[in-house]
């Protein structure tokens, strides 16, 4: 199977990223652009046809390594 | 030689790159603000090494949308030397002014260390003044310094000579240990077809000065002295 | 919740008790202002009055530091301390810890700690020279511990690089003490003329007040009462007062700020460092003697909704204040507009000696400043001197193993090479980097000049734990005698004392006894301390860090061709200047290989430090010396191998009055020696000059060849130094 | 509306990222792990109701600035 998670910034944390790209957006003449944040989009392939069983195992991942829930939000999405 | 030195938010080796055109070169250097619409007269534009908006989204991306960018496009583009050192390299390949981008060290970390360099071609304005195959010392400082571009442009590069410096070992082997970032082929430096930009990650203008050790960057400011004889 | 109802909470006791105030602060606060405060009010108190702010448990003790010598310029009490470095310069310095963030976020913790720090100097209207780091983890083997490096050392990394400040030396130490309580302690050096420095004291009554920097949000709120208070399993929940960095608008802050700073506009400036707001605006107000007034409204903000004391206590970071002359904030405006900064004028100096704040037109604090000031609480703890140790731990081994134990020790996390850690970090950048990270000090050139400042950051922990009074001194000597090694002249000290909790005797017998060990080197030495942090509370249940009062000195080089480094060369003498004794107590060898345990750390003679180390340093001054190293960690042998893997070249250790003295003496790490290296034909100067000065010298041998070799005892090719003392970090790290 | 943006590396270009986070998951004990991929997310919000002029108008600040289509991919979602 295959997951998607996707990583973003809680919404009270700074993003500097988000803020410099949405500056930029503004100087290249894009109107009416809000708010820019970013994230982050890992894909992971898992060679398990267990779609509950994955979903745990990665949302475990997120714990334990792939998300700095401090400061971020995950969510997963699994296909295939 | 009248010197267009471009400083963008975050740019933090401007000073650096000043200092080294003034003692090597006698260079008058403008600092120019990204801002500026036009450059003033020119004779060499100098895209110096630094955090250009933070490195925010890619090194290089924001700052190659400035406005100055399209003055120094068309200059590159008749000819004016251009010389960008790492995230001047950044940006010029985010202008698309030099093929293939830089992207993140193999080992996902910022690494700041003396490299050994191979001069490849020095058929250049900016290397006029090495020897073919000459082994040199230059220091990188960078997070993104990993050469990237799809094989048919590097097959160009390397047919076409336009390979200037590659990372090497100490009696100029150019092997996969002695590469420090992951960069394909072992690039540490590349220049546009017609040769008048140079991109390199290497900090020349960190390596002039016999009290920091290292002199072997002099020459890529000296090689210039020879185009406006 | 409206948008006021702030005001109206009633406080208690128990609200000031969430907040961190004991009963009677409590007490005291109603007593100032005649009336229960509001719960803003309460907030600001608590900011103000937390150890953090107020040094409450420390001031008593601090004050009786020594803070003078010709040199100093400005003591503690500023944003940071200011030395005269002769030519018209003066160079501004100061460390500050972020332990307690960088815990819970290693990467941001550590980032925004070089942040802060990096503001502390430019606010003073210096531009940053040169950063430093003293890192100390828990034991390798302990789960977390890779982990917290891996973030630490690239959030240092990756603020400093960012910014362009070369990060050119720093500690990184291993100890089990610290596992969950790691310290990251920041330092800053920087260069201003001596006649353009900036201060904090604000004056003329209606002169704007300026805010500038990135936009206020809710970061880090009681992030100051947090650094006050012990770990313990809530730390999960304290989690969102994470900050997060973003040194790109740090380095247009810093620019735009030393822009502004040419101009005659500023009339104050102070950096909203712990606490925000609240403590950067009583500060000026305080110092100047004035009332402020400032309209909350004003503020800019990033999130919505935000409450009076959510923007009082907010710790975002990359923000500065700045009282202007009236009249001189169009100049501000065009330069903060250029660098794209946010800012706004948010209040003005009032001489009511009140601060009052305003929100939507209502009053929503209003405060006395000079009594939150001076009535701060100051507590003098209960102490206990601590336990000594009266012997060395010398057992008589039956057989010691040179080179085993040389290899052991080498290779020995604390001893190891950092390299992995420093090569993360830009050390070269500004292109004035004469000596960057691995040497004794740093060397870093004053741009366009011929003179340069030696800076080295130093502590051994175990001594300061075995003898809190001596370990001190020794911090300051070893500091003292790093700057040496490289030719300079040593002018004076910042230092971060990171301690467990003051409230324990014990704990509280560890600072007075240290404090009294630096007032007394510093005395002695004539090497004052001019800026420094408190960090206390570093414990987590119940168990404490090692006493670790953190020193980082600063010394002058006024002419660069006669500076000395590590580096030796082919053919050269190499001795021993200092009296050589046998102490192995609190020493490496007896950590790794004897293990008896913690016991009295080598004396500490600081009239010797001072003789010897003058000498030495006179004879780099003159020239006669270009190869200098120190006898610290490890000793003798130690010191020998690090001189011949830095150089590439080894050495031939042969004196025959070595023979008949015990292999311990190899590791003994007895203070205020130094190993030098001369060619041939200086030897008899140097011989004669030191007999006459009574300095006790010692030929050990000469460099020579690819191995190091000591006596008959043993012989070790430099490419199995190398290998053994640089693969310990890098593989753990790997691994 | 709103619009979510998913860049992501071309197959043929290395991802040391993607690699090393694989390699920690491994250590960590996560089995059946065959392909790791760390692309990036952005997030816009723009002040415009009409979804396909939204789509162009985001497709062109991709072309412009948020993608280098030398390596990269990218995918947009407009939701609300
Ligand atoms: N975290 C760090 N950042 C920068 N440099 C470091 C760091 N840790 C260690 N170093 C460098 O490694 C070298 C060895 O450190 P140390 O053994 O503490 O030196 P010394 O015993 O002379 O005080 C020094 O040059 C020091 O600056
Ligand atoms: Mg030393």
């Amino acid at each position: 199977m295959k997951a998607k998670i996707f990583i973003t910034l809680k919404d009270d944390v700074l993003d500097p990223q988000g803020k410099a790209i949405s500056k930029s957006l503004k100087n290249l003449g894009f109107e009416g652009i809000s708010d820019v944040r970013q994230g982050k989009l890992i894909e992971i392939k898992i060679d398990n046809d267990n779609k509950s069983k994955v979903f745990n195992e990665i949302d475990n991942m997120c714990k334990k390594l792939l998300a700095n829930t401090v400061v971020e939000n995950y969510k997963i999405e699994i296909t295939e | 030689m009248k010197v267009s030195l471009i400083i963008f938010p975050g740019s933090n080796c401007d000073n650096d790159a000043k200092i080294a055109l003034e003692k090597l070169i006698k260079a008058k250097v403008n600092m120019v603000w990204h801002k500026e619409t036009s450059l003033p007269k020119t004779d060499l534009i100098v895209l110096p090494g630094g955090f250009s908006y933070g490195d925010y989204l890619r090194p290089g991306s924001i700052a190659s949308k400035s406005h100055i960018l399209f003055d120094i496009i068309k200059n590159g583009k008749k000819g004016t030397p251009i010389l960008g050192i790492c995230n001047g390299f950044q940006i010029l390949t985010e202008a698309k002014l030099l093929p293939g981008t830089l992207t993140r060290n193999i080992q996902l970390k910022f690494i700041c260390e003396n490299t050994y360099l191979r001069v490849v071609n020095n058929d250049t304005i900016f290397s006029s003044r090495y020897n073919n195959n000459e082994i040199i010392n230059i220091p990188i400082a960078h997070h993104d310094g990993n050469y990237f571009a799809p094989d048919h442009t590097i097959n160009e590069l390397e047919d076409s000579n336009r390979i200037i410096f590659k990372y090497c070992d100490k009696d100029g082997f150019v092997t996969k240990t002695t590469n420090p970032n992951g960069s394909i082929n072992n690039i540490a430096g590349i220049v546009n077809d017609s040769k008048n930009i140079l991109g390199m990650m290497p900090h020349p203008e960190r390596a002039y000065d016999p009290l920091t050790k290292n002199i072997d960057g002099t020459k890529v400011f000296t090689s210039l002295l020879d185009i406006i004889l | 919740m409206s948008d006021y109802s702030e005001i109206e909470i009633k406080t208690s006791d128990k609200k000031a008790e969430d907040l961190g105030l004991t009963k009677s602060e409590y007490q005291k606060i109603k007593k100032i202002l005649n009336r229960e405060p509001n719960f803003t009010e309460l907030c600001i108190f608590s900011a103000m009055w937390s150890e953090h702010c107020s040094y409450k448990s420390s001031k008593k003790w601090l004050k009786t530091m020594n803070f003078q010598n010709s040199s100093v310029i400005c003591g503690p009490g500023e944003n940071a301390g200011v030395i005269d470095i002769g030519n018209g310069l003066a160079a501004v310095f100061k460390m500050e810890s972020h332990n307690h963030p960088s815990y819970i976020d290693p990467y941001q913790g550590a980032a925004t700690g070089v942040g802060g720090i990096l503001r502390d100097v430019f606010t003073m209207g210096a531009r940053p020279i040169a950063n430093l780091n003293c890192i100390r983890f828990g034991d390798p083997s302990h789960p977390k511990t890779k982990y917290l490096i891996e973030g630490v050392v690239a959030g240092i990394g990756g603020y400093g690089n960012c910014v362009g400040i070369p990060t050119v030396g720093g500690e990184t130490y291993f100890n089990e003490n610290y596992n969950n309580n790691i310290l990251v302690n920041a330092m800053t050096v920087g260069i201003v003329s001596a006649n353009k420095i900036f201060y904090s004291k604000a004056s003329g009554v209606g002169n704007p007040v300026i805010y500038v920097g990135s936009k206020t949000g809710r970061d880090g709120i009681h992030g100051a009462s947090m650094a006050s208070a012990e770990f313990d399993q809530t730390i999960e929940s304290k989690r969102p007062t994470v900050q997060v960095g973003d040194p790109f608008t740090e380095k247009l802050l810093l620019e735009a700020c030393l822009e502004l700073m040419k101009s005659d506009s500023i009339v104050a400036i102070q950096d909203m460092g712990a606490a925000g707001l609240t403590s950067s605006s009583f500060e000026m107000a305080s110092k100047g003697n004035l009332g402020i007034e400032i309209n909350l409204d004003k503020v800019p903000q990033r999130e919505k909704n935000m409450k009076a004391f959510e923007l009082m206590l907010s710790e975002s970071q990359e923000r500065m204040l700045i009282v202007v002359k009236k009249g001189k904030e169009k100049e501000a405006e065009k330069v903060f507009l250029k660098w794209e900064l946010p800012f706004s004028i948010i209040g003005r100096l009032t001489d009511s000696g009140n601060m009052v704040l305003y929100k939507s037109d209502k009053i929503v604090a209003n405060l006395p400043i000079s009594p939150l000031v001076s009535e701060a609480p100051e507590y003098d703890r209960k102490w206990k001197r601590s336990k000594h140790y009266t012997q060395n731990p010398i057992k008589k081994l039956e057989k010691l193993d040179l080179k085993k134990n040389l290899i052991q020790l080498i290779s020995s996390p604390n001893l190891s090479s950092k390299k992995w850690v420093w090569q993360q970090y830009d050390h070269m950048v500004m292109t004035n980097t004469i000596t960057g990270p691995g040497s004794d000090a740093a060397v870093v050139r004053i741009e366009r000049s011929d003179s340069a400042l030696a800076i080295t950051t130093d502590c051994n922990p175990k001594y300061v734990f075995g003898n809190p009074k001596s370990g001190s001194k020794q911090a300051i000597a070893e500091s003292w005698r790093n700057l040496i090694c490289v030719g300079a002249k040593p002018i004076a000290i910042t230092d971060c004392l990171n301690f467990g909790n003051p409230e324990k005797p014990e704990i509280m017998g560890q600072i007075v006894e240290s404090i009294e060990g630096i007032k007394e080197a510093t005395e002695v030495l004539n090497f004052p301390v001019i800026s420094g942090n408190v960090s206390l509370y570093n414990e987590t249940e119940g168990k404490s860090i090692l006493p670790t009062p953190q020193i980082g000195a600063v010394g002058v080089i006024n002419d660069i061709s006669n500076i000395a480094s590590i580096i030796w060369n082919e053919n050269e003498l190499i001795y021993i200047l200092g009296k050589n004794d046998i102490e192995l107590g609190c020493s490496a060898f007896d950590e790794i290989i004897e293990k008896t345990g913690i016991s009295e750390p080598p004396t500490i003679n600081l009239k010797q430090e001072k003789k010897v180390g003058s000498f030495v340093l006179n004879k780099i001054q003159e020239g006669l010396i270009k190869t200098c190293h120190d006898i610290s960690d490890g000793g003798i042998l130690i010191a020998l191998a690090e001189m011949a893997i830095n150089s590439k070249i080894g050495a031939k250790i042969d004196h025959p009055k070595l023979d008949t003295t015990p292999l311990e003496w190899w590791f003994s790490e007895t203070q205020a020696r130094f190993i030098v290296t001369i060619p041939k034909n200086q030897k008899a100067v140097l011989e004669k000059e030191a007999v006459t000065q009574n300095v006790p010298i010692l030929h050990l041998g000469i460099v020579k060849g690819n191995t190091l070799q000591i006596n008959k005892e043993m012989s070790i090719s430099l490419q199995d130094l190398e290998n053994h003392n640089s693969s310990w970090l890098p593989d753990y790290m790997n691994s």
